[in-house]
């Protein structure tokens, strides 16, 4: 019994006298990779990347179309938006290859031939508890789609889909920066940023809870 | 529970409850961090290094 | 903008005329269909089964032949209490449900609720429903689920919404044709729109022009539990006196009285 | 094998023993923790729990446990704000006892939500006008509280107390403790109260509904000054407990006697409080949302007259005399009678509180509600008493809980 | 440097500060809780563009228009259609669930065939057909046609006249239909008014409704188009009189309900009649112009004959009918006088939903008292509505077997000299067919029915089945028939597909409506238009060509003639002419015919002395009873006081128990219902909302087949009950049956 004591006294003090240096150096040590881990490579394996079924160019249908972002992404009769438009529109168009863009090809062949729909991974897609009115945005308090959306007219290329693995939602949605910071509207579509819109547009605050927006604006 | 989280709204009850919550938070935060630091310091300053069956020579009536 | 906005305020709510009521249960299957509502394979215990609007069988206790029934239907009453102060409503402790001062309407937010249940025991309705099981369809049922009201996941609450996603409809249909307000029928419930015997009306109760309003003010007309200031937006109205009694409870020596209503309403 | 972590001088069970001591309560323990598991992977439909009773015996327990756990925060209030010193004796069993409650009381918490992952909106999303807000906010802080008052025990262990750190953390953290017990009773004070605003705010339940000051109903106040009478009973009850079963004297009669008397005079009024609030929400309150006293009371298989008089005479004015008289509580007997007394007698308030105001129809057209647990609720119900036991025994075995041992059972 | 338990120690305390101030903990907090909210087994339903799609349902005979809302290609609710001449925009509690019988568990996806150890075969529809017709091919050839015999829900509309013509074409008389108070109603109309037509009540217009256990708003002829008539006859205060044993929601609605001894309606009929003649409070006009028999008279032969006058004066006396009915005299006298003096009071009989037929002798008393206050084709009154005649297809032509074969008698024993005006005697098919021994009936088609579910006796209808060799069910849904079935060609459900829609049940309005095709079929069936004339083509020769269609779309466009366009448009038409209004009487004496003698009581089955207690059915909107089974949505909003776990719960006065030795039961107790047919365990009810003596049970529980969301729950009241051959029609005239409640243990 007293031996074993002398040991462990005899031990500690070792470990008094000789480790303080690499007991600092290991905190560091566990404290920075772990923030590389959290900061860098979390996010990194946080999503997924999902490519796009058809490359698609927005500019070179801006040049074809008359009405804009509108002469595809419309509104229904009954004020509803149709959002990405269907096989259905594309066909008016392209019920042949009108061009040699390969995309374009592979859109005919695979999508129109067969009459699938296709695909499309969509960006700003919210989860199912979300109303968004286009038409009380656009219609009623007069938005430009960029507003929200960003130039996307001006692309000529899809980019990569990001989803998150655990919740299934788009990066657009939560936010390009892990800090959740964001430079431009677009980067982030969370209640907080329609509630921040709204707050600062003075859109009607009926909640009696918050005095802000009430929950049925925005929820379904 | 933070200002910018949408529910905070600065009125009464939210300064009063949070403020109740927050002054307990940091009671208890400040205090904390206080007796790590202390005891980092004392530890370095080679306090507390004595034999268990020493009588404590901080006076503290831990062991009594 | 900003004054196209500043309407005065609608207070939805909605008059049962319980003389007309069968009890058919239309209602209840309407609000099913249309909100989603799932279903088990044994709905007999009650107080376990989801319905947001439930039909409740009232008896005058009188031995037979004098023995009368009537039904009456219950939708979540969308209480004003004072000033939007529900009793459900100030009780949620994360703000998953809520009062919305320019529908009248209390909002269920299903992805908000983590399933405290304390809403549940603060309405004397039991018009609040928690969702015991995952909601589970047979193999290709859900095909007929609505996009426009979004399903529930177990461990949550739920309750009557008065259709709120056929006012939010309404408006972007009105928004898309310039329009700010709403006409009567163009917001309407499932429950009142499906109700064969026609016993269901709703509008704004602040809206002189709807029907609600005048139905409210009849002499026939209660609302439940009005004592305990709940200030709930459904009316009822029955030529039945017994039927206008058990809408409230009463001390021995009051039930004789006819009800003063002025003495319970606010 | 394990005598170099016990505290030096006092005599402990084999560990052989205390190995099978610890089986036999851990068998329990990992049966509950089985059923626990069922409610969080199947849900809640393992209960038998429903639509009129959203609030069941989970809620109960947790109500039930904060308040026998009020020892901690009275003790500590008594001995580091009041300055009653003679109660350093009792004080760490009490913050153990405290500790114990406190944990099962989050335990439950988290079993009892339907969605245990979204748990945190209720700090996140706060809504202040809410009691279970409050009970929220001041349950975690006030449980941080007391895990910052068991943390120096723990650095007290004979082999902890050899590191420096621990040794000099633990003697700072007992520096500054009075700092600690006073935000501790200040918490505490706020969420045993918040606790009883829980249903007396429910102004759609007559039964549970009280009219009050300010925003806070009389059961707030009622809640609190229970939990400070009758939890230091319970902290009496179970320090009575453990001497019978570790056959040692482990606390001096005169800290009982006085944490004793305290809790008497403390019943003795919370009765009297008690009883004028029963009268008046009986005679103006309930009546006014057109009740009787009667029919809470009648009309049903259990919730009879019975409850109303056990609770507030039975188990409320009986222990109150035993305790202020001296003879009361100088006798063993009448002693622990009291204390079981008292500790029921909040037990059943908080039933009544949670389960009654459940079961009483409001609509003149409803029914009675009646309501069994399952065993998967009985089961998660029993485990924070296993691990209790269990967090005792490893508590009284390693660590220097009872200040008085040495010098009441001097080893030879 | 050593490495040691510290450094490692340090490591992970570094660690775990680093993690702290990163954005890990809180993103996956996060991210955990959004997943919660998004839980991949909770269905998120897709958007698309809303539509609206008319159509006619055709759960029930109702005839409501609906509007499907639909998404993309998806239904996702059924709404009742606003401006239909029926409902308008009103819609009943089935016709609401109507979704969930088309994407529901119960539909049989494909043909199938049953196997030799009883299990089901899938088979593709050239294989049914072909088997069909090569089963119907040798029972010709073996010189057998009228061993074919067809079970059909109704006898009108198109594809119930396929299936008519068919047998016809084929060669077998045994065409059955479904039986209820119409087939009552026309044998009534027939006899007393010459009509061939079904009733039709205005009770919209009335401003006095005496319903003789009537369900006018437990689902009573077209559902919706009661209930708004009765909403409509309230508003307007006309008084509703509701008599029958038990407070119906019918009665709780009505403005008095009278309980009366069941089964003795006819008698309070006739005393009512006594009454309202003896005070002079009839029709004069009415009856002195437009009736014959009401006086005595002389036939031809010199014989003078009572008239239904000195008839009831004689012998329907108010004291004896207060001991008969159990209603006292003073309350008969008030109520004749009531009757007699309002300006449209209309008499209406057929018990519950209308379901099952009656005793003729009750309905001619009911339409006699109808007479005496001129209610006969008149706002407000019955109307003799006559079968709709849009369907004038050219007779098919027969070979020498089927003429053989029609001219034998029909097994059930329809339109013989006992029962001349009886089309269908599907109550005697059980005892026709036998358990044992050879079956008369080889081969047997049903469509749009489940007799082994909604005949009396289902035992012995089941029993039945089991000694066909071939039953070929129509059905779409796994129903008890489809079950009992040796092969299914499964249908379309109603929202797949096209059918014309007869007039409604019991209202006087004249719409034929179209269902129509909402969305695309979404499995293997077949319209069982097109099954019949597949079959039919497949036996060639005049089979074959007595159905030239292509397809059973072609047939009905051409059936509908210049209605189809309008039909197609708008969902429905309302033929100008409007025969309904005829006021001739096609009797002999060429006027309304009263009856003077017979008016005899129907006994219902059971020793009083071994089962002291009457088990009466009764129907509520909550269950469909017929051959629709009920959808999960229904059953769900079933009270626990009808239906409480697997139990069925039955109704029975608290005066019942308390006056029974054998019985001693409190609210929701267990106990033994026996009734000569059979026995069941059930909950007991205890409502002071039913006669003492009378035990009250549901009908439409009890079902052995569809899914778990309705099989197994309670019993089925047709297996307590049996037929009780009505001495005038033929048809069932059971309104009950004698029963025993007892404890379990006894």
């Amino acid at each position: 019994m007293s031996t074993s004591e002398e040991k462990t006294k005899e031990v500690s003090a070792n470990a008094d006298s000789d480790s303080g240096g690499a007991i600092i150096l290991f905190f560091i040590i566990g404290f920075v990779a772990s923030l590389i881990a959290g900061w860098i490579i979390f996010p990194k394996l946080l999503y997924c990347q999902k490519k796009q079924p058809i490359d698609f160019n927005h500019v070179l249908h801006m040049e074809e179309v008359d009405d804009g972002c509108e002469s595809c992404h419309f509104f229904r009769e009954d004020g509803t938006y149709a959002g990405v438009p269907k096989l259905e529109q594309c066909v008016g168009c392209h019920e042949e290859a009108v061009g040699e863009d390969p995309e374009e090809v592979k859109f005919v062949n695979e999508y129109v031939a067969k009459e699938r729909e296709v695909p499309w991974l969509i960006y700003s897609k919210q989860p199912d508890c979300v109303f968004f009115s286009h038409a009380a945005h656009v219609k009623t308090a007069g938005m430009d789609c960029v507003t929200c959306h960003g130039p996307i007219g001006e692309s000529t290329s899809l980019k990569v889909y990001e989803e998150n693995w655990i919740t299934g939602y788009s990066r657009d949605i939560w936010g390009q920066n892990m800090s959740g910071l964001k430079e431009h509207a677009w980067d982030r579509m969370k209640m907080d940023d329609c509630a921040e819109c709204h707050v600062k547009n003075n859109v009607k605050q009926t909640s009696v809870q918050t005095k802000k927006g009430a929950c049925f604006v925005c929820h379904k | 529970m933070f200002p910018f989280i949408f529910e905070w709204i600065w009125d009464m009850s939210h300064i009063v409850f949070m403020g109740g919550l927050w002054y307990a938070l940091n009671i208890i935060g400040i205090g904390m961090t206080y007796c790590i630091i202390k005891a980092v310091v004392d530890t370095y300053q080679g306090k507390g290094g004595h034999h268990h069956d020493e009588a404590c020579e901080c006076g503290c009536d831990n062991h009594h | 903008m900003k004054k196209e906005h500043e309407h005065k305020a609608k207070k939805y709510g909605m008059v049962i005329d319980l003389d007309k009521c069968t009890g058919c249960g239309a209602c209840m299957v309407a609000c099913m269909a249309e909100n989603n509502v799932p279903f088990r394979a044994d709905e007999t215990d009650k107080l376990l089964s989801i319905t947001w609007m439930r039909v409740y069988k009232l008896t005058n206790a009188m031995p037979f032949p004098k023995t009368e029934i009537c039904y009456l239907p219950r939708p979540c009453m969308h209480c004003e209490g004072s000033h939007g102060h529900s009793p459900c409503v100030s009780v949620c402790p994360a703000t998953a449900t809520d009062y919305s001062e320019a529908t009248g309407i209390v909002s269920q937010i299903y992805t908000r609720c983590f399933g405290c249940r304390y809403c549940m025991a603060a309405c004397p309705y039991h018009a609040r429903y928690f969702n015991w099981w995952d909601p589970v369809w047979p193999e290709g049922m859900e095909k007929y689920l609505s996009p426009n009201v979004s399903p529930r996941m177990r461990g949550i609450v739920e309750k009557c919404s008065f259709c709120f996603h056929r006012y939010q409809l309404a408006m972007e249909k009105a928004h898309y044709e310039g329009r700010h307000g709403l006409e009567e029928d163009e917001y309407q419930t499932s429950c009142t729109q499906a109700c064969p015997a026609g016993a269901i009306t709703f509008g704004d109760l602040n809206n002189p022009h709807h029907a609600v309003y005048k139905l409210k003010k009849s002499e026939n007309a209660f609302r439940l539990l009005e004592r305990l200031g709940t200030n709930p937006k459904v009316y009822y109205t029955s030529s039945r006196k017994w039927v206008r009694q058990a809408g409230d409870n009463y001390l021995r020596d009051e039930k004789d009285n006819v009800i003063d209503k002025s003495k319970f309403r606010n | 094998m394990d005598s170099a972590l016990i505290p030096k001088g006092v005599r402990r069970c084999p560990l052989g023993h205390f190995v099978l001591f610890l089986a036999v309560v851990g068998a329990v323990l990992l049966w509950g923790v089985f059923a626990m598991v069922l409610c969080w992977i199947k849900g809640l439909n393992q209960t038998n729990m429903n639509d009129y009773y959203g609030f069941a015996l989970w809620i109960w327990a947790d109500l039930a446990v904060i308040a026998l756990g009020g020892g901690a925060f009275f003790t500590g209030f008594l001995r580091y704000i009041i300055g009653k010193d003679e109660l350093k004796n009792i004080i760490n069993y009490a913050v153990l006892i405290g500790f114990i409650c406190y944990s099962s009381a989050l335990l439950i918490l988290a079993i009892d939500i339907g969605q245990p992952l979204r748990g945190w909106f209720i700090f996140w999303h706060a809504n202040v006008h809410s009691m279970l807000t409050e009970v929220a906010f001041c349950l975690s802080c006030y449980f941080a509280v007391l895990t910052i008052e068991y943390i120096p025990l723990i650095l007290e262990n004979r082999q902890a107390d050899k590191v420096p750190f621990f040794h000099n953390l633990s003697h700072n953290m007992h520096e500054i403790m009075a700092v600690f017990a006073a935000t501790g009773a200040f918490l505490s004070f706020f969420h045993q109260g918040s606790l009883g605003g829980v249903t007396g705010v429910l102004f759609g339940r007559p039964f549970g509904f009280r009219e009050g000051v300010f925003i806070w109903p009389w059961t707030f106040f009622l809640f609190t000054w229970s939990a400070a009478a009758c939890g230091p009973c319970f902290t009496i009850l179970v320090t009575k407990i453990t001497e019978a079963v570790t056959k040692k004297k482990l606390v001096k009669d005169n800290v009982i006697e006085l944490l004793a008397k305290i809790s008497g005079w403390m019943l003795l009024t919370y009765f009297v409080a008690k009883t004028i609030d029963t009268w008046y929400w009986a005679s103006v309150t309930a009546p006014s949302m057109g009740f009787f006293l009667s029919d809470f009371y009648t009309g049903n298989p259990l919730y009879g007259w019975w409850i109303l008089v056990t609770e507030i005479v039975v188990c409320g004015l009986v222990p109150a005399l035993i305790l202020i008289t001296e003879r009361g509580r100088k006798n063993k007997t009448s002693l622990v009678v009291a204390v079981v007394l008292a500790s029921i007698g909040v037990s059943l308030n908080r039933w009544v509180m949670v389960l009654q105001v459940m079961a009483v129809p409001v609509m003149s057209f409803d029914n009675w509600a009646m309501y069994f647990p399952s065993w998967q609720e009985i089961a998660t119900t029993i485990l924070p008493v296993a691990y209790g036991i269990i967090l005792i025994g490893i508590s009284h075995r390693y660590l220097p809980i009872f200040p008085q041992e040495k010098e009441l059972n001097p080893v030879d | 440097m050593k490495i040691d338990r510290r450094s490692f120690l340090s490591f992970i305390i570094g660690g775990a500060a680093g993690t702290a101030l990163s954005p890990l903990p809180a993103k996956l907090t996060d991210d955990l809780s959004i997943w919660t909210q998004n839980w991949p087994w909770t269905p998120v339903p897709e958007d698309g563009e809303a539509i609206y799609a008319d159509s006619v349902c055709t759960l029930c005979p109702g005839g409501c228009g609906i509007s499907v809302r639909k998404i993309d290609d998806r239904a996702i609710k059924i709404e009742g259609m606003k401006g239909h001449p029926v409902n308008d925009g009103g819609i009943c509690i089935l016709g609401l669930s109507g979704l969930q019988l088309l994407y529901g568990p119960t539909r049989v996806k494909t043909p199938l065939k049953k196997t030799s150890n009883g299990g089901w075969k899938k088979i593709s529809w050239d294989e049914a057909i072909a088997e069909v017709a090569e089963n119907l091919g040798k029972l010709r050839s073996e010189g057998q046609p009228q061993a074919l015999a067809c079970i059909s829900g109704s006898d009108q509309g198109t594809v119930p006249q396929l299936f008519r013509r068919f047998m016809t074409a084929y060669g077998s008389p045994n065409y059955m239909c479904v039986p209820s108070s119409q087939d009552s109603y026309s044998i009534t109309l027939k006899l007393m008014q010459g009509a061939q037509a079904s009733a039709g009540f205005d009770i919209e217009n009335a401003d006095f409704v005496l319903s003789l256990g009537s369900g006018i708003i437990e689902g009573w002829g077209s559902p919706v188009c009661m209930f708004k008539a009765n909403s409509a006859c309230e508003a307007k205060k006309g008084k509703v009189v509701q008599i029958e044993p038990r407070l119906s929601n019918t009665a709780a609605k009505a403005d008095q309900w009278i309980p009366i001894n069941p089964g003795t309606e006819g008698d309070l009929a006739l005393g009512l009649a006594h009454l309202i003649i003896k005070d002079d409070l009839y029709d004069k006009d009415f009856v002195g112009n437009n009736t014959f028999g009401f006086d005595d008279w002389t036939d031809d032969k010199g014989k003078s004959c009572q008239g239904f006058r000195q008839f009831v004066l004689e012998n329907y006396g108010p004291e004896k009918v207060a001991e008969t009915t159990g209603i006292d005299a003073d309350t008969l006298t008030s109520l004749a006088k009531s009757f007699a003096s309002a300006s449209n009071p209309v008499a209406i009989c057929g018990r519950g939903q209308g379901k099952r037929p009656g005793s003729i002798h009750e309905f001619i008393a009911v339409h006699a008292l109808n007479a005496l206050k001129g209610s006969i084709n008149r706002k407000g009154g019955v109307w003799a509505v006559p079968e709709p005649n849009y369907i004038s297809w050219a007779e098919p032509e027969t070979d020498a077997v089927a003429q053989k074969g029609l001219q034998t008698p029909r097994i059930d024993g329809a339109g013989t000299e006992k029962y001349p005006y009886t089309k269908s005697l599907l109550n005697r098919f059980a005892e026709v067919v036998g358990s044992e021994g050879e079956s008369p009936v080889k081969m047997l088609f049903v469509s749009g029915a489940n007799p082994c579910f909604t005949l009396p006796d289902t035992g012995a209808v089941k029993a039945a089945f089991e000694n066909i060799p071939l039953v070929v069910s129509f059905s779409s849904y796994m129903d008890e028939t489809a079950k009992a079935a040796d092969l299914i060609l499964p249908n379309h459900v109603f929202l797949e597909r096209y059918e014309d829609v007869p007039p409604p049940a019991g209202v006087n309005k004249n719409v034929i409506g179209l269902s129509k095709p909402v969305v695309d079929p979404q499995f293997d069936t077949k319209h069982a238009g097109d099954a019949i004339i597949s079959v039919a083509k497949a036996l060639k020769g005049s089979v074959g060509s007595a159905f030239a269609w292509d397809s059973y779309e072609a047939c009905l466009q051409e059936t509908m003639g210049d209605k189809w366009d309008s039909l197609n448009e708008k969902g429905f038409v309302v033929p100008d002419t409007a025969p309904a209004c005829e006021k001739t009487y096609t009797t002999p004496s060429g006027k309304f015919e009263f009856f003077a003698a017979g008016y005899e009581q129907v006994t219902i089955e059971g020793d009083e002395k071994w089962y002291p207690l009457i088990l009466m059915p009764y129907d509520s909107m909550r269950l469909s009873s017929g051959f629709i089974g009920n959808p999960p949505f229904m059953t769900k909003t079933v009270e626990d006081t009808v239906l409480k776990g697997n139990d069925i719960v039955v109704e029975v006065n608290p005066l019942t128990v308390r006056e029974s030795s054998a019985l001693f039961v409190k609210d929701g107790d267990y106990a033994i219902l026996s009734t000569p047919k059979g026995k069941a365990t059930v909950r007991v009810h205890l409502s002071e909302g039913i006669m003492p003596g009378i035990v009250a049970m549901p009908t439409g529980l009890g079902h052995t087949a569809y899914d778990e969301y309705l099989a197994g729950k309670g019993t089925n009241f047709n297996e307590l009950i049996g037929p009780v051959e009505d001495p005038a029609s033929g048809l069932d005239a059971a309104w009950g049956i004698r029963a025993k409640l007892a404890n379990i243990a006894s």
